[in-house]
């Protein structure tokens, strides 16, 4: 086996890891932790399984980097929501509403 | 050889960490883990020789959403009231 | 050119004077307006007289094609009909002017009048039926023009009952036009011929005019009517419209041209029922009014029998339609003076109320059949006209005999009545005013069957045997002794005091129809209860149970089989129900 | 019970994606089109000679521009929720013990920065490494309590937010101008341009994703004070 | 089947079509006080509209047809034609339109919301029209659907909770049978495609093989129609309809709403089916006991009925079932009385209703028991009304009469004896309900002072309630007293009968 | 221009007034106005210049950068694309042209209007044309994540705490959404090495990674489409947006996702999907169409109660699905015309339907479905324009929505699934119920008369009346656009 598909079995492991984290966590902060995690994985697998075997394929890698970059700003926005909305509800969780 | 031991342990040690920042009962240490999870990207990205990534991930990954997260942190516990712990579930993304 | 006229005139001008009077209601309380009502049926007089046979009107574009024609039928009827509503109308002539409703009254005088006419000149199916409706429900503001609660009464039975005539009627000439290309009358009994329908449509149409003729069954308006009306338009009732009926009968049913011996049975029955049975209900009443509808219902059974036998046997038909005519023409005339003798009495003092009395009797006699008056003409060309069905039924003509003395009974308990009526007091101070309208009935009633345009058995008396002699005078006789056992009777109250309510079966079938009327209301309820979106458009609040409404019901049924009593529905509408009930009946009885 | 169930059906589901991912990793086909081959052989046409910045600013440039816009979505947002000046806290100063450490570090962090948009268009490096450097060097500035320039609403932090994208814009539609395809580089001008492009957004990523950091919302003075109220 | 269809005159339907149209959205736009452009715009377009189809019935008697067709969606067009049987129908609506405009006029004066009432009774008629000349079951569908939608502000004008209420039974029953239409249409052009009306039906071709469908399309269509024609038990909605204004009330039972569902039924079975096509397929016969119950149904509960309008509405329940009944017929007579009764009962129940109007509105009256001696007072308005109650009763020579003697021929010619009964009892029961209403008119004692009265000098009503009123009871007469004239309701329907069969 | 020249402008106008409009921010009013109404008529004439473009060359296609893909991306423009670009012009230039209305009214009343609203605003456009127009799986990608960051910044601009924590749901939704996608992506391109999509579409076979990606592609896709149960960030996020946003998010965002959904499914993957996975789609667009109608019918707020309808009317979308896969080229075919027309009326509508309860709520000051008594005889037009918007919905002719039900209607029956039907209907049914809902409140003629109504611009109505009557009009002519927008497309090929 080589190195690249073991990142992508480790990349598959984080990233059921995370989404299960994802799932049960309400705290925003935790679900941003495990959304950071799950891409992380699936950044692996994705530069994992496409050099597996073939070498370094720039690739990906360009894609992934695009990927780090979209999920800072996506990460830092929603800690921006998330600390508007704590100041004025105090709460880091989100509400429940009936319609879901 | 070595290198695949290496990577296993890598490996290994990435889940570790990433459930330790993930479950961890404290936020502040989850974050903490989560800082060493990227810092161990970044060595994971080396190992797939993606040098590239492996800057982005230390810098972006571990550095930058580590502060802030951090500075969340520090921002919601100072102010933190009653945490509602994860007994009330709330649905959000109906995920 | 000139006669095509005066047959449209006869029509339109007395459609023109209501449509005038609707216009412009201050006119109606002139004096002189008055005179232009009474004289309104002077055109059709003119025209049934002066109009011959060969003229004929064709209006296409009315109706569904419009054909007017006087034939002989026709003319005779037409002119004792035009007679009787202008000497009624003379009569009329001072109700025209100061009674509360005189609108409604000369709207609707003018509009029956109308339509009576249009029935004794039209030849095509929608005409007749239209002329027919127009007369019948026209004649309504004229039964209830006193809005007596007993009027009233007896207006909503006589409505409801031309209701039932006028869709009997019309089943009756649909079934006889199936198939019916053209829309003249004259063909109906040729469509008819072949059509599998064809006893239906003669039991319909001799229902449905059988309304307006009072046969026994479907009488039960006209006792009422006539008691309530003014004795003027009892007499145009009685005396005019009555012979719309009549006429009705003669054109549409298939006279001569098919059998039914069965219908024809069942008619001569019915006629021999009311002959008889309106003799006997009738005399028991206590209003000359009363007891004259009575004997018109009795007179219209005997005509059925003629009827009936032109039905049982077509070969007697022509014999059969010219005793009818001369029988309706006959009828009419004298029961339109007597109503009017009626009218003139009950406004005359004691004095002069005798000498009515006995002008009366004299016009009984006529109606009794006595030698030498219409009557006696009229009965004569009857059995002549029987003659040939002798076979089949012996005592028919025996029958017919008898008839006369329960006509004979009627009307001494008519005249008796009448002596008997409180006088009219404010009309008895005042005076009557000349008569003249029921003393030219009188002379046209004595000597009318001499020089009227007549069928030509009407002159057939001079040629009379004895015997005819002695058959009209025997059940005369035999009245007249009755009528005196049962006076003497009753002085001595061997009689009991018992009257049949005025229009017999009446009452029971109102407390039934009412029993029906609260079935029915119940019966939509549950079904409505049923119906998407029910609770929502219901009357009531709320829309029960349906076990609850079911037990309602019931209840609510028996209590009204009990007592009759007015609720919080529309009164109208309940007086009405057991007249639609009764009607349900007969057309189921139609349809089976 | 909820919770449970939450908590039993989220497994479930990251059990079975997990399998699938697994499986999928096991028995992964071998593709036939290698795009890594054609990236090589382009890279000389590409004006610069690191594969990675060839294929971010060049092969798939597109991409990197939406990329940046993605950025500029979150600093607007930032900016948008950024507190009212009345409504901000002073700067707080948390990690004293830093600043020391961080004074000396900040301008290292600059010149780390330089290197490696340079470096970017030949080796590992370009303009998200040194940006996201620039980034964090103003970061532990703020951390450490120093004052940095705050990226508010002024022209001036607009246009630095912005300047990498126009920057982008002008060459994208400069290309599309001149006739070309979009992004398509004059062949002698392409590393010029891919150099060009990655200053201007070494700038523009530095002051974003610090401005992310830097208006992120702070506690307001006077919920502080009732939460203090409230604590004691 | 793609493009305008260039024949000429095509431009005659739309034409009909946006002189309604164009006017409901300008009134709509027009404020609320700009009383004298509204009713100007208001009766031209009224009149416009009447020349315009005056001119194509006249056309249309003398063989030539109209027609604009565009593609609408994948395999449907959209299709306005005049032909025969359009013209039936648009001409009463347009002569209809055009008095209870006037109607409307007077009747709503110095009200709320009248540039939205307007715009909206237009966009009504627009349907309406639309309805009479669709030339397809698809347009037809559109048109029926925009009707509902457009009646939906007349009928919840007022505003009030009641009013409220009964706009949303309306809505439920409409809405519903729009979609069981729908699912008919949709499952007809399934079998046969975009099914153009056709003078002998469309379908004879696919009986052999798609008969047991044809029939559910049938009936489905027939349960989409039968909820605006108010075929029991479909009828709910109406009686409870009638708390919207007398104008509305007159259009939605004499013209609109009633008449589209009733058309809508004649379309299938005629120029869907082909008549013909539905004997063979045996649809006619369950179809006559249908429109048979709903008639006895309609009239029994029109008896116990003390309110003015809603006895008038379970009329109309009953009245409308005529149409149906004189389709289900088989054979030219049936036919003739059904469609002519479309018109006749038009004529007849929009009287009915502009007198319930101006009971209404100058006395004050709404129940039957207030009439008492109102024939005195407003003697011009009772007339009509009795004109047009004897016409339903079907006493000649009234409009009403001559579709009952039609019908009543059919029913003898289809073999169906058993019609002849309900129409029978029908008229009895018709006499059992309004007669007394007549009798309280005219023969009755004023009971008291009037509810509420408005004095109009020395009218007895407004002239704009009067008018209308007198004018269709003129007409009511005219149908049947002139019933052989050229253009009569009954030669017109008789020239579309001959067209309708085959041989 | 060519249309293949044209296309990168469809994405480098809206971006370069995007950062214009950060550069801009601060400046008056005026200029803000002038630059973003020459930005909306350079949107809409290139928009219908492309239309015009492909109608006429068919099929456009810029391969960006000069590479042609798999190595670069390329821009594809197909009669569907182009199409969509044109309704993301109008849809967004009415709303736009809606929000300067609210900005000037807001200004004038002394209130303050969002800051920073209009750089979100055309990155909102950027990222749709974006999605439309790509031809790469990853591109596709990034286009959906700029789509869901402004889309939440937009939403977040709200203001209100509601807002805040609706952005936040949104967000977590999306990216969420956004990981499955891209998870997808890298199973793909492991597993062809190509992200272009012609290529892939002539690769791809049936196996299991295949299937992976292209299951989690669809659950990502689903969520950012809100999928019934995947919905609940929906109504939160659509209901307490700023009107405009809020029409665009359920005019045009949702659909974004969509797209790709059904380019994924019948463009890239005919192969891979299973009828048994679109019954399932089905299943769930059918509990969106009931749910959905069934929540808006209780729901007490206007607002929500339209968001809700989204719901709803996103399920008929889904329906599409179980009609064309597995199913005969004909009932294929309908479908996707109805589905697609759906896409398209719905967007109208919607729009319009969203603008007029800002109106109205503008006029009323309140939210609730209960507060609009009266208001019928105050805002006739806005009541009118909902009320067209409406029709559309229900799916009554004549009406875009009545085409796109009855194509639907054809198919269910074409390919004998009767089930559908009944859920067509009943989806039409309820939405009558809501719709009506609001009608009757509005008509209600409340005792307590007038004053209480602010009067609105009535520019406001044009816009929502535009909107709604487009759409109307779509039901009368919707041949030739459907033609055009299935010109091409792989699941029409077996019809056309």
């Amino acid at each position: 086996m080589s190195a690249d598909r073991l990142y992508a079995y480790v990349g598959a492991v984080l990233v059921a890891l995370a989404l299960y984290a994802f799932l049960v966590h309400t705290h925003v902060l935790r679900r941003l932790l495990a959304f950071n995690v799950m891409g992380g994985g699936t950044f692996l697998i994705l530069v994992g399984l496409a050099q597996d075997g073939r070498g370094p394929d720039p690739v990906p890698q360009a894609l992934v980097l695009t990927g780090i970059v979209v999920a800072v700003s996506a990460t830092a926005l929603a800690i921006i929501l998330l600390r508007r909305w704590f100041a004025t509800s105090q709460t880091t969780s989100l509400p429940e509403d009936g319609s879901s | 050889m070595i290198h695949l031991a290496f990577d296993g342990l890598l490996g290994l040690v990435l889940v570790a960490t990433a459930a330790g920042a993930m479950f961890s009962r404290d936020l502040f240490r989850g974050v903490v883990l989560f800082v060493v999870f990227g810092l161990l990207m970044a060595l994971a990205w080396t190992r797939l020789q993606a040098p590239d990534l492996a800057l982005a991930e230390a810098a972006i990954g571990a550095g930058l959403t580590g502060a802030l997260l951090l500075d969340a942190i520090g921002h919601l516990r100072r102010r933190r009231r009653s945490e509602p712990d994860d007994s009330s579930v709330s649905p959000d993304t109906s995920a | 050119m000139m006669s095509e006229l005066l047959v449209l005139l006869a029509v339109a001008w007395p459609l023109t004077l209501a449509a005038t009077v609707a216009l412009r209601r201050s006119i109606s309380a002139t004096p002189a307006w008055s005179w232009v009502v009474c004289l309104a049926p002077i055109p059709a007089l003119v025209a049934a007289i002066g109009v011959p046979d060969a003229v004929s009107v064709e209006l296409p574009w009315l109706l569904l094609g419009s054909r007017w024609e006087i034939d002989s039928t026709r003319r005779a009827l037409l002119i004792a009909a035009a007679l009787v509503w202008l000497l009624a109308g003379w009569q009329m002539r001072a109700r025209f002017t100061h009674d509360t409703h005189r609108t409604s009254l000369q709207i609707g005088w003018l509009l029956a009048l109308t339509g009576n006419f249009g029935v004794m000149l039209v030849h095509d199916v929608a005409g007749l039926y239209a002329f027919f409706a127009l007369m019948s429900f026209s004649a309504y503001p004229l039964v209830v023009l006193s809005r007596s609660a007993k009027a009233l009464a007896a207006g909503r039975v006589y409505l409801a009952m031309t209701v039932l005539g006028e869709v009997l009627i019309l089943s009756g000439l649909l079934i006889a036009s199936r198939g019916l290309t053209s829309p003249q009358l004259a063909d109906l009994s040729i469509t008819l011929g072949d059509s599998p329908y064809a006893a239906y449509a003669s039991l319909c149409l001799w229902t449905g005019f059988g309304v307006k003729t009072a046969v026994v069954g479907l009488h039960m308006w006209l006792p009422g009517a006539y008691t309530h009306a003014p004795p003027p338009v009892s007499a145009v009732l009685g005396g005019a419209m009555i012979n719309a009926g009549v006429l009705g009968l003669l054109v549409t049913l298939p006279l001569g041209a098919m059998s039914f011996t069965k219908l024809g049975t069942v008619m001569i029955g019915a006629g021999l029922l009311g002959a008889f049975g309106a003799a006997v209900v009738g005399v028991t009443q206590r209003s000359s009014a009363t007891v004259l509808g009575y004997s018109s219902i009795s007179q219209m059974g005997l005509l059925m029998i003629p009827l009936g036998a032109a039905l049982h046997t077509p070969s007697i038909a022509p014999a059969a339609i010219a005793a009818i005519t001369l029988f309706a023409v006959h009828h009419g005339l004298v029961k339109a003076s007597f109503f009017l003798g009626v009218d003139v009495a009950r406004q005359s003092n004691a004095v002069s109320r005798r000498l009515v009395l006995v002008l009366l009797l004299l016009v009984g006699a006529s109606l009794a059949g006595a030698p030498l008056t219409s009557g006696a003409a009229a009965k004569l060309a009857t059995k002549y006209a029987l003659a040939d069905v002798a076979t089949t039924w012996p005592w028919l003509i025996n029958a017919l005999s008898l008839a006369a003395a329960g006509t004979t009974v009627l009307v001494l308990r008519a005249v008796w009545c009448l002596s008997k009526e409180p006088t009219n007091p404010e009309a008895a101070e005042a005076g009557v005013e000349w008569p003249a309208g029921w003393l030219l009935s009188l002379v046209l009633v004595l000597t009318g069957v001499w020089w009227l345009p007549l069928p030509e058995v009407a002159r057939a008396w001079p040629g009379a045997s004895a015997g005819d002699a002695v058959s009209l005078l025997w059940p005369i006789a035999l009245g007249v002794a009755l009528a005196g056992a049962a006076m003497w009777a009753s002085t001595q109250r061997l009689l009991p005091r018992w009257q049949v309510p005025v229009g017999d079966v009446l009452a029971p079938l109102s407390v039934l129809g009412s029993g029906m009327h609260a079935m029915v209301l119940r019966v939509a309820q549950i079904a409505e209860s049923f119906m998407p979106g029910g609770a929502a458009q219901g009357n009531q609040p709320g829309s029960p149970r349906t076990g609850v409404v079911i037990a309602q019901t019931w209840r609510d049924i028996r209590s009204r089989l009990r007592v009759d009593q007015p609720g919080k529905a529309d009164a109208t509408l309940r007086s009405v129900a057991p007249i639609v009930f009764a009607a349900l009946i007969i057309v189921v009885l139609i349809l089976l | 019970m909820k919770r449970r169930y939450r908590h039993l059906s989220a497994g479930a589901v990251s059990v079975a994606l997990g399998a699938a991912l697994w499986h999928v990793v096991r028995v992964r086909p071998t593709p036939s089109v290698s795009v890594a081959s054609l990236v090589a052989d382009a890279l000389p046409a590409s004006g610069v000679s690191h594969n990675v910045t060839a294929v971010l600013l060049n092969f798939r440039s597109y991409d990197t521009l939406l990329e940046v816009a993605v950025l500029l979505a979150a600093a607007v947002v930032a900016l948008a929720l950024r507190d009212e000046p009345s409504a901000r806290s002073p700067a707080h100063v948390m990690y004293v013990a830093l600043d020391a450490f961080v004074w000396r570090l900040a301008p290292l962090l600059v010149l780390v920065a330089a290197y490696l948009l340079w470096a970017g268009s030949t080796r590992p490096g370009g303009a998200f490494q040194a940006g996201s450097v620039l980034a964090g060097a103003a970061v532990l500035l703020r951390l450490s309590g120093l004052k940095v320039t705050a990226v508010d609403h002024r022209l001036a932090s607009r246009g630095a937010m912005t300047f990498g994208l126009v920057m982008f814009l002008c060459v994208a539609i400069g290309t599309l101008l001149a006739g070309q395809a979009l992004l398509e580089y004059p062949a002698k001008w392409a590393g010029a341009l891919i150099l060009l492009i990655e200053a201007a957004l070494t700038i523009s990523i530095g002051v974003v994703l610090y401005s992310l950091f830097d208006n992120a919302p702070q506690a307001r003075v006077s919920d502080r004070e009732s939460e203090r109220q409230r604590e004691r | 089947m793609n493009t305008f269809a260039t024949g000429s005159g095509w431009w005659l339907p739309l034409a009909v079509l946006g002189s309604s149209l164009v006017p409901a959205l300008v009134i709509m736009l027009l404020s609320e006080q700009r009383q004298r452009t509204r009713t100007a715009l208001n009766l031209s377009a009224a009149l416009i509209k009447l020349s315009l189809v005056a001119y194509m019935t006249w056309s249309v008697a003398r063989g030539n047809s109209y027609e604009l067709r565009f593609g609408m969606l994948p395999g449907v067009d959209f299709v306005l034609r005049a032909d025969a049987m359009a013209m039936l129908f648009a001409g009463l609506s347009a002569v209809l339109w055009l008095f209870t405009t006037i109607y409307a006029i007077g009747y709503l004066e110095g009200s709320p919301n009248r540039s939205r009432f307007f715009g909206f009774f237009s966009l009504c008629v627009a349907s309406t029209m639309g309805i009479a000349l669709a030339g397809n079951l698809v347009t037809f569908l559109v048109f029926y659907e925009l009707l509902t939608l457009s009646t939906y502000p007349l009928v919840v004008h007022r505003g009030t909770p009641k009013a409220l209420k009964a706009g949303r039974t309306y809505l439920r029953y409409t809405i519903g049978g729009g979609a069981v239409l729908l699912t008919g249409v949709a499952l007809l052009s399934m079998i046969a495609g975009d099914v153009s009306f056709a003078d002998t039906g469309a379908l004879v071709n696919l009986i052999a093989q798609d008969s047991a469908l044809l029939r559910v399309a049938f009936w489905l269509l027939i349960a989409g129609l039968g909820v605006k024609a108010a075929l029991v038990p479909l009828h709910g909605w109406l009686p409870v309809a009638m708390v919207a204004p007398a104008p509305v009330s007159a259009l939605l039972h004499a013209v609109a709403v009633v008449k589209a569902g009733a058309f809508g039924i004649v379309r299938v079975v005629y120029n869907v089916y082909g008549v013909e096509t539905a004997q063979l397929l045996g649809l006619l016969f369950p179809l006559a006991v249908l429109a048979s119950t709903t008639i006895v149904w309609g009239s029994m509960r029109a008896l116990f009925q003390t309110e003015i309008k809603k006895r008038l509405a379970y009329s109309t329940v009953s009245q409308v079932s005529y149409i149906a009944l004189g389709i289900a017929l088989f054979g030219p007579w049936g036919t003739i009385g059904g469609l002519a009764h479309l018109l006749h009962q038009g004529l007849m129940k929009i009287t009915l209703f502009f007198c319930a109007g101006n009971y209404a509105e100058t006395l004050g009256i709404h129940d039957i028991d207030e009439l008492d001696g109102a024939g005195r007072r407003m003697p011009a308005t009772s007339v009509a009304f009795t004109i047009g109650a004897f016409g339903m009763i079907g006493v000649p020579p009234l409009a009403g009469f001559v579709s009952k003697w039609y019908l009543g021929l059919g029913a003898l010619e289809a073999g169906m004896p058993w019609v002849l009964g309900v129409l029978v009892l029908s008229s009895l029961l018709n006499a059992a309900y309004f007669l007394p209403i007549v009798h309280r008119l005219w023969f009755r004692p004023q009971a008291g002072p009037w509810p509420d009265e408005r004095s109009f000098g020395k009218h007895e009503t407004s002239r704009w309630l009067l008018m209308p009123a007198v004018a269709t009871a003129v007409f009511t007469v005219g149908a049947g007293v002139l019933a052989n004239l050229p253009y009569s309701p009954l030669r017109w329907a008789m020239l579309v009968s001959v067209r309708v069969y085959t041989q | 221009m060519s249309a293949q020249s044209l296309l990168p402008w469809m994405l480098m106008v809206p971006l370069s007034w995007a950062t214009l409009m950060v550069l801009l921010a601060q400046q008056r009013d005026a200029i803000t106005r002038v630059v973003n109404v020459v930005g909306a008529l350079v949107l809409v004439g290139l928009s219908v210049a492309l239309y015009a473009g492909v109608a006429q060359e068919g099929l456009a296609v810029h391969a960006l950068g000069g590479w042609s893909a798999p190595l670069g991306i390329a821009l594809r423009a197909d009669g569907l694309a182009a199409t969509l670009v044109v309704l993301t012009a109008v849809v967004s230039s009415a709303c736009g042209l809606y929000a300067m209305t609210s900005e000037r009214a807001a200004r004038t009343n002394g209130k303050s209007a969002p800051r920073y609203f209009w750089p979100l605003f055309w990155l909102l456009i950027t990222a749709l044309n974006g999605i439309w127009l790509a031809g790469d799986l990853f591109n596709l990608y990034v286009g959906l994540e700029l789509l869901g960051l402004s889309a939440v910044g937009l939403v977040a601009l709200g203001g209100s705490e509601a807002s805040l924590s609706s952005a936040l749901r949104y967000l977590m939704a999306a990216l969420l959404g956004s990981l499955a996608y891209l998870l997808g992506v890298a199973l793909m391109y492991a597993a062809y090495g190509t992200l272009a999509l012609p290529e892939l579409a002539e690769l791809i076979t049936r196996e299991p990674m295949t299937q992976l990606a292209i299951a989690l592609m669809t659950v990502g896709l689903c969520l950012k489409t809100a999928l019934f149960p995947l919905h609940g960030w929906l109504p939160p996020a659509h209901g307490v947006a700023l009107t405009p946003v809020s029409a665009m998010l359920s005019a045009l965002v949702v659909k974004g996702s969509f797209y790709i959904l059904f380019r994924l499914w019948f463009e890239v993957a005919p192969d891979v999907v299973t009828p048994l996975a679109a019954q399932g789609l089905g299943i769930l667009g059918a509990g969106a169409v009931l749910w959905g109608g069934w929540q808006a019918l209780r729901e007490s707020s206007l607002k929500m109660l339209v968001a809700h309808s989204t719901v709803a009317q996103l399920g008929y979308l889904f329906i599409f699905f179980p009609l064309a896969v597995g199913t005969g080229a004909t009932a294929a075919a309908l479908a996707t015309q109805g589905m697609l027309l759906h896409v398209v009326a719905h967007a109208l509508a919607k729009s319009a339907m969203f603008l007029a309860s800002g109106t109205l709520i503008a006029s009323v000051g309140r939210g609730g479905v209960a507060d609009l008594a009266g208001v019928g005889r105050h805002m006739p037009m806005s009541l009118f324009a909902f009320g067209l918007a409406g029709v559309s919905l229900m799916g009554l002719p004549p009406s875009g929505g009545f085409n796109a039900k009855w194509l639907l209607l054809q198919s269910a029956l074409a390919s004998g699934q009767w089930f559908w039907l009944l859920v067509l209907l009943g989806g039409g049914l309820l939405t009558a119920g809501y719709v009506f809902r609001v009608f009757r409140e509005s008509f209600l003629e409340s005792p307590d008369d007038a004053g209480q109504f602010t009067k609105t611009p009535r520019a406001y109505d044009l816009f929502a009346l535009t909107l709604a009557a487009m759409s109307v009009a779509l039901g009368l002519a919707s041949r030739a656009p459907l033609r055009f927008m299935t010109n091409g497309l792989a699941v029409m090929a077996g019809v056309q």
